[in-house]
């Protein structure tokens, strides 16, 4: 799974984009931004606020109950600040 | 008629000048430019980088494009967004709408503005005399992009006015 | 900026560029212009003829950009509108407005456009196969133009949105 | 008193412009309106619906109670049809 970290979630990750193998019960973006954190400070200090974190699934904004897939890319960022 | 996402600057006279260039069924046009204004006046420079997410920037804002087609009786739209550094006074973004009448262009206009502000996938990052930040969204943006959606206000088009 | 009644045709890019020309604490362009829409498509030429009432006119159009002033935070505002003989795809009006927030930018060009139909002392003489008529004051301008006046909706900003 | 006619309102007069001297009774817009369709039947034919007519007195849009003065630009015509 390619994930992608946007605006301060790359500040804060230290990464721009990674791909990673989660665990098989990541079912779900919910499941997904409750199993990041797990994962070191950086992505703990990241999602400390999933309220305010935004996903995309292969390019499409997603609601927590999304279902995951092994191909998918997944993007993680702050709400939107453009225009 | 269509999306550009770029780095370089864009020329509002030419993008209204396409947009109903040849035709004569058009009675209005709305230009809207959105300009990077300078936060702390005085304070010297205070410039700021455009991040996107190339790829779902484009998509996005051709379903927004789109969107706009299917609600008002359009001519013409165009949709121009840079990226990277830019400073103060420097252009940002178009959007340009044309329509037989006025009202679908301005309402179309201000409708895509909106949905820019809350849905299009850029971030700014911006530089202070006290070190650069990222700029936190608003909820008066959220309100002016939610009311396209109740079904009570401007959701169709009101009556024609030309 | 000012008020231009004239012939001679304008250059909206122009237009915008020098509303904002030199200054980086303003955010907002809006632009809107009016063309001459061929009333009968297919049937050859529709061409018009704006009569003007000079003097009055130049009035009605400073008074009209005084009060827009007076309603909404603006840094700029532009109104030129021409006369004479005018073919279709032609412009007739344009409306430059800028603010430091979109909202405030949109409402006061609506604003300008709206008044501007309904006040401002010109009438369009069209040409048609059948021969000229006097083109008729429409009942959706004076209802654009009287929400404007309610106290109930938009006679003063609602809350700012950049 | 100086009088102006617009779009069809000067069609139907035949007047783009005149000079009037009106009876001491015309006092407001009102009693101008119901005096000038007194002068010949174009004018009786251009203000057969005066509600359609509209009055500017010294370039200013006027109310029927308008008081006019000897030396007014009074101008009459229809509602406009610009932008």
């Amino acid at each position: 799974m390619k994930l992608l970290y946007f605006a301060w979630l790359r500040s804060k990750t230290g990464i721009g984009q990674e791909t990673v193998d989660p665990p098989e019960e990541v079912r779900t973006v919910a499941d997904l931004l409750a199993w990041l954190p797990t994962r070191g400070p950086g992505f703990a200090a990241a999602l400390a606020n999933p309220a305010v974190v935004r996903v995309a699934v292969n390019q499409e904004y997603a609601r927590p109950d999304h279902p995951l897939r092994r191909g998918d890319e997944v993007a993680l960022f702050p709400p939107v600040t453009g225009g | 008629m269509g999306v550009s996402v770029q780095r370089e600057d864009f020329d509002p006279g030419r993008e209204i000048e396409a947009a109903v260039a040849g035709r004569t069924d058009a009675g209005a046009v709305c230009c809207f430019v959105g300009l990077v204004r300078d936060v702390v006046p005085g304070a010297g420079a205070s410039a700021l980088t455009l991040e996107h997410y190339p790829g779902m920037t484009e998509r996005q804002l051709e379903a927004i494009e789109a969107e706009a087609r299917d609600r008002w009786p359009l001519l013409a739209t165009r949709i121009v967004h840079r990226y990277g550094r830019l400073e103060p006074g420097d252009r940002i973004v178009l959007v340009v709408t044309a329509s037989a009448h006025r009202q679908a262009a301005f309402e179309s206009c201000e409708f895509l503005m909106d949905w820019l502000k809350t849905k299009a996938p850029f971030w700014k990052l911006e530089e202070t005399p006290e070190g650069e930040h990222w700029v936190e969204a608003r909820d008066t943006d959220e309100a002016a992009a939610s009311r396209w959606q109740s079904s009570g206000q401007s959701s169709v088009p009101r009556e024609i006015k030309s």
